[in-house]
């Protein structure tokens, strides 16, 4: 690659240089993340699993820029971070819905917010409740836009905020827990709408989860923290083949891989 | 208790408390022999409004509107530098001061001076009505910005928001709350403003018609006008608090569900 | 030591500081009073204040007083003691108005603070001048307003006390030749002005009455003697007052109201009967009182010390 | 700029804020060549009130004591009928429009009558601060204990809570910032109420200097009486601020984080 | 049992007859939950499993008289319930923590509201405040006494929440998910130190989960709710022996359980 040329698949998307965050100050200081250093590939779909309290919401905040580092460095398309990077869809622990915005209303907010959406939001407003619409009934709530965050049940309110995270159809995703509060089946069902929503926009993503096989079933990469505070120990390539179904789940080649994971964390709470 | 009956008594309250208050008042002035230059029976003061219905009405409309228009020009103004506050630390904290060193100052005090440069008339009353309202305004919705959930505005930041988007999409509705309470003051200041202007000069509104009515001892008119006054309030305070049922609902959900 | 709480209509003067001298002096501890003296917001104010017997005695202008026991007959506050025998009353105007005669003042814009003694009275005197009251145009103005808005030109002309509005229009620059003022006095509104007025449970007390009027008698000679006097109390009272501008208020007052010809002869304190009676017909009528009260139901010299007391006059 | 230069900057703004409008007012005085009984020039009355410091202090703790007085009496009793208020639908409809014809009533109509039952003096004075700043608290304490969050509220309630418990262990912290928000309009009233008490009768406080000097068109008096008020009112905010950063710092955490 | 003694162990704790609710009225009227019958003994452990927004949440409400029924009725200890009972100890789904009170003060708050804990609270602050810092130190949290809950990681705040249900002892537990922001290693240590805690204290225990292991784990009976509006559409007894171990998860009998309640649940997606 000569100079000359403009970074682009070659530089990573996000890079994260030795990067630590400490919450307080003074007396009351403490050490969330310690060193973090990853790379996020454009494209590239990562998970980050590691105890409670190790700093993976830190982490995602961090790469967004909700936060600036105490230490180290952040870049995403190569330039440092000063403040909130445009284009990202985040998807919080807590569903952080606005109780006075219907559930629509609420998962409308990104186009009334971010370009080019923004620009012609009053003109194609109908298309972009369309679209709303359409989502909603993709997580299993159709036909709940109407209602209040707060007259939906928890991980419906869970299942609102990934559709906000969504809508904007973002260059980079990151979703912190999305399916924490759903059952098995509806989070299953889930896995299988976000693979093929990556198959097909190819964005840049990045999950914090606690269930191993929903890591390994949805990312390229996994990465594993250890405890408070936070560093990467375990970085583990996953190359099975997309897409991938529930089936896979049961292949020996999957089931080692979430059992190598689980042996590493399991470190982590001795 | 039933629904229904809980229902009716909720309606009735207002006005069982209030003839409650008038019936210990003319009980009160009956047992001590009050003389009516220092405090009138209401029964005498009701018998003045309604002999007097179309007078005081005329100086009820005077009054009502300078009050509502200084009201709204509050309500403009107070959100805009509300939210001005609220947002920056800078204006905050340079502001701040000033507007409460400027609110503790009688009013009483500065009405002559304006209407040395503007005249007597509407207009001073107006500005009156508007000045003395605006602070509560600025101070409720100034404090409803600056107790924004942290997470809401990372919401807001994480989609690249401007901080006149995070202004208007999060602190807006979250301050509503704060601002339909802060209405329910100022309203009731913007009646005081009026009638103080038109006690300190002019030959309008029902600050005029107290004034004169007391130069005459006549202090059963004066009660009269008091009690349009508050009757006046109420209404104001009655539009208000039907605006705020349809805005902040959300924000009561707490009280709807149980 | 008997307590009695005085209220004047105004607040501490160079014309009202003979009561401050008697306080200050102890001629008042020395009849057996002990007096608490309390600024007031205007004659009508300190009308009622002894009407409802938050005060004991009151200093006001006489006439508020006929307008009400006028209203409440059978409760009637008594005036003890006559204090301006030559009432402040009048209008005042400026040349450049091109008003020269009480009847160009005709249709013009008069503005007056609704309580002003002055203001009440004006239509008894349109009526003595042969206009009709109801063509001024009346606008209502505090006492710091009045003047202002006169020099602005907001109105044309204005009514107050002589000793306070030229004052006041003095102290904005305006000269004393421009300066045009009718004096009711002197277009037969010969109406009196400020006496001592006490409540009607004081009344019973008639020695209380005689004791206060007695020391205030002789502060009033006193301060006729020597107006400074006057003036070191009223800043003890009120550190802040202007000492020139008090002695020329004072001077004013003394001159114009106090000293007047009757009052050189018979001491102050007491009116012409005659006179009296008439004024309270002038004043029903310009009240638009139904029925005038009866003048030894507004004042009585029963309760005045000996002549030789009163006689101020230096 | 840096944190530091940002701090600093926060400091100074509340004086350089103070003295551009200071200065504006003095060109302004020139420029259009305002007569000083109109708008005495700040450098005038600063003049003033070095000249005559320690009278005006004295007449200023005069009123800063009945004024104080009676903004903590505010304080207890609006924060009592505020929780009554928030708490209880039947005292909210019962009470809310009496106490809204009650504030738009101009209180300077009032203290005289007050006045008559009390005589002149402190006590007055006491009650018209009283009185006349109670009602926001009310207001904004009600307010911030309607709008508990319903998940709170319930929290309480499965512990089998008591009203009582759930209004002081859920409603008061959460009124807080409310309460605070209020504080700020309630303090710059009870300066006013104090002053108008003054002004109406008695022979203490600010209120009584600036009637006597209003009585003798002594502008640059009179406009130092106003500054001082100004000086005061800002003092009592300073210490309801204070107070606010220890009691309300969960509030106003998004603002302490970025 | 002669009619004159006192119900005791015979009559079940909790019994619900045919109990329905419905949110709102009117048009936007929307029936949550319909006929739930079941009855909880003195002691029992239950769990309630469930497709997301199928009324899981809105049967614990009802069960603790939080939310009357709209239809059918509640009994707790023989008694219709009329407003919330007295004696529970309830894990929310949200963490619900009061931001104004440090984490231990928010554990200690049943402390100060619950008799008999409540009279002598001053008294014995010292002593309460030890048995809070006993009680973080136990799901892991030792020394964030003095954190405010918005200074704690999702995972944390949940944890905290449990130990304020935990912390007066109470004679009924409600859990709703009082384990869905963990990650699996915490998760499964906290599934022990409830099981001890309830084979000490033998508390009726109502749960809430979406982890069919962690129901079958923790259960004495699983309830699976069908979608909304939620029925109860299969109870199950485990009959496996306690103490349970991580062991035991492993054995063919649990995975028959957790495998039969996994179809159930499927059938409700279909
Ligand atoms: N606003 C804050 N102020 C102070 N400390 C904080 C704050 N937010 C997080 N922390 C601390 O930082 C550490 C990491 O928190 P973080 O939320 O990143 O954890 P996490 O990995 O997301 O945990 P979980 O899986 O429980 O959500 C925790 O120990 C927490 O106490
Ligand atoms: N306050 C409310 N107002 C109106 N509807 C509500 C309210 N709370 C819950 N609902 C509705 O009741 C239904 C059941 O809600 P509930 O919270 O009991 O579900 P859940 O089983 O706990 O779901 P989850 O597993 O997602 O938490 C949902 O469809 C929801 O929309
Ligand atoms: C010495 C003295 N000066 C002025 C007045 C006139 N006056 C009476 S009341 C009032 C204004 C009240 O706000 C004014 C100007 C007076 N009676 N005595
Ligand atoms: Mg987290
Ligand atoms: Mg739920």
């Amino acid at each position: 690659m000569t100079p000359s040329m403009p970074a682009s698949t070659d530089t990573p998307l996000v890079e994260l240089r030795k990067v630590s965050l400490a919450y307080g100050s003074g007396p009351s200081r403490m050490l969330a993340l310690e060193d973090a250093t990853l790379d996020i590939a454009k494209g590239e779909f990562i998970a980050v699993v590691g105890p409670s309290g190790c700093g993976k919401s830190t982490l995602m905040k961090l790469v967004t820029g909700l936060l600036p580092p105490s230490g180290g460095e952040v870049r995403v398309h190569g330039q440092p971070v000063k403040g909130p990077i445009r284009g990202v869809g985040m998807a919080f622990q807590a569903p952080t819905l606005m109780p006075w915005r219907t559930t629509r209303d609420n998962i409308l907010l990104p186009l009334e917010v971010v370009e080019p959406h923004k620009r012609r939001f009053r003109a194609n407003k109908a298309e972009y409740v369309e679209r709303v619409e359409k989502l909603l009934a993709s997580v299993g709530l159709g036909g709940f836009g109407d209602k209040f965050p707060w007259q939906l049940s928890g991980g419906m309110q869970q299942r609102s905020s990934l559709c906000r995270a969504l809508v904007h159809e973002p260059e980079i995703l990151m979703l912190d827990e999305p399916f924490g509060a759903l059952d098995a089946f509806t989070r299953e069902e889930l896995w299988g709408v976000m693979q093929a929503l990556w198959l097909e926009r190819r964005f840049t993503a990045v999950l914090v989860t606690h269930d191993l096989r929903e890591a390994v079933y949805l990312a390229d990469t996994v990465y594993v923290m250890s405890r408070r505070p936070g560093r990467i120990v375990k970085i583990s390539k996953i190359e099975l083949p997309r897409p991938r179904t529930l089936e896979t789940t049961f292949t020996a080649e999957f089931v080692d891989i979430v059992h190598d994971l689980r042996e590493r964390i399991h470190m982590e709470h001795a | 208790m039933t629904d229904r009956q809980r229902q009716i008594l909720l309606v009735a309250m207002p006005w069982l408390a209030m003839a409650g208050l008038l019936l210990l008042w003319e009980l009160a002035c009956i047992v001590f022999d009050v003389p009516e230059i220092l405090a009138p029976k209401p029964s005498r003061i009701f018998e003045v409004m309604i002999q007097r219905w179309d007078i005081l009405l005329r100086y009820c409309l005077e009054t009502l509107w300078t009050t509502a228009i200084g009201f709204v020009l509050a309500i403009g103004f107070g959100v805009l530098l509300g939210l001005a506050v609220g947002a920056s630390p800078f204006v905050y904290s340079g502001l701040y001061p000033l507007l409460i060193a400027f609110n503790a100052v009688p009013k009483v005090a500065i009405v002559p001076i304006l209407m040395i440069w503007l005249g007597v008339g509407a207009l001073p009353a107006i500005i009156t009505a508007f000045v003395i309202s605006f602070f509560p305004i600025v101070v409720n919705v100034a404090t409803g910005l600056a107790t924004i959930e942290p997470e809401m505005r990372d919401v807001m930041r994480s989609l690249g928001a401007s901080q006149w988007e995070i202004l208007t999409k999060v602190g807006v509705p979250r301050a509503m709350p704060y601002l339909f309470a802060s209405l329910k003051v100022a309203v009731t200041l913007a009646f005081i403003g009026s009638v103080i202007s038109e006690t300190v000069g002019g030959n309008r509104g029902i600050g005029f018609l107290m004034l004169s009515a007391g130069a005459r001892n006549d202090s059963a008119t004066t009660f009269a006008g008091l009690f349009a006054i508050a009757i006046m309030g109420v209404l104001m305070y009655a539009a208000c608090a039907l605006v705020e049922r349809r805005m902040t609902r959300w924000a009561f959900r707490g009280e709807i569900v149980s | 030591q008997t307590a009695v709480k005085f209220t004047l209509d105004w607040v501490f003067q160079g014309p009202t500081s003979p009561f401050l001298v008697a306080l200050e002096k102890g001629y008042y501890k020395a009849e057996g009073l002990d007096v608490t003296m309390d600024p007031g917001q205007g004659s009508a104010g300190a009308v009622q204040r002894v009407a409802t017997g938050a005060y004991d005695i009151g200093f006001a202008d006489v006439n508020s007083l006929i307008e009400y026991n006028a209203k409440n007959a059978g409760k009637e506050i008594l005036c003890v003691f006559m204090a301006y025998d030559f009432p402040p009353f009048g209008v005042h105007t400026l040349k450049k108005t091109g008003i020269t005669k009480p009847a160009d003042l005709a249709g013009k814009k008069l503005g007056a603070p609704v309580f002003d003694a002055s203001f009440r009275l004006f239509p008894a005197f349109a009526k003595k001048v042969g206009i009709d009251a109801k063509s001024v145009n009346h606008v209502n103005l505090t006492p710091q307003l009045r003047e202002q808005s006169m020099v602005q030109g907001t109105v044309d002309f204005i009514s107050g006390h002589f000793f306070s509005s030229v004052l006041d229009l003095k102290a904005r620059g305006v000269k004393q030749e421009d300066i045009v003022s009718f004096n009711y006095s002197d277009y037969k509104m010969d109406v009196y002005g400020n006496g001592i007025i006490v409540s009607p449970a004081l009344a019973e007390k008639p020695e209380v009455v005689k004791g206060f009027l007695r020391a205030t008698a002789k502060a009033w000679k006193e301060v006729a003697a020597n107006p400074a006097l006057g003036i070191a109390a009223a800043k003890q009272r009120d550190p802040l007052i202007d000492e020139k501008l008090e002695t020329e208020r004072l001077d004013l007052s003394l001159k114009m109201n106090v000293l007047t010809p009757f009052v050189k002869e018979n001491g102050m304190g007491d009116v012409d009967p005659a006179r009296f009676a008439r004024s309270v017909t002038d004043v029903a009528d310009a009240f638009g009182l139904p029925a005038a009260p009866a003048p030894d139901k507004v004042f009585t010299n029963k309760f005045l010390p000996p002549k030789a007391e009163r006689m101020v006059a230096p």
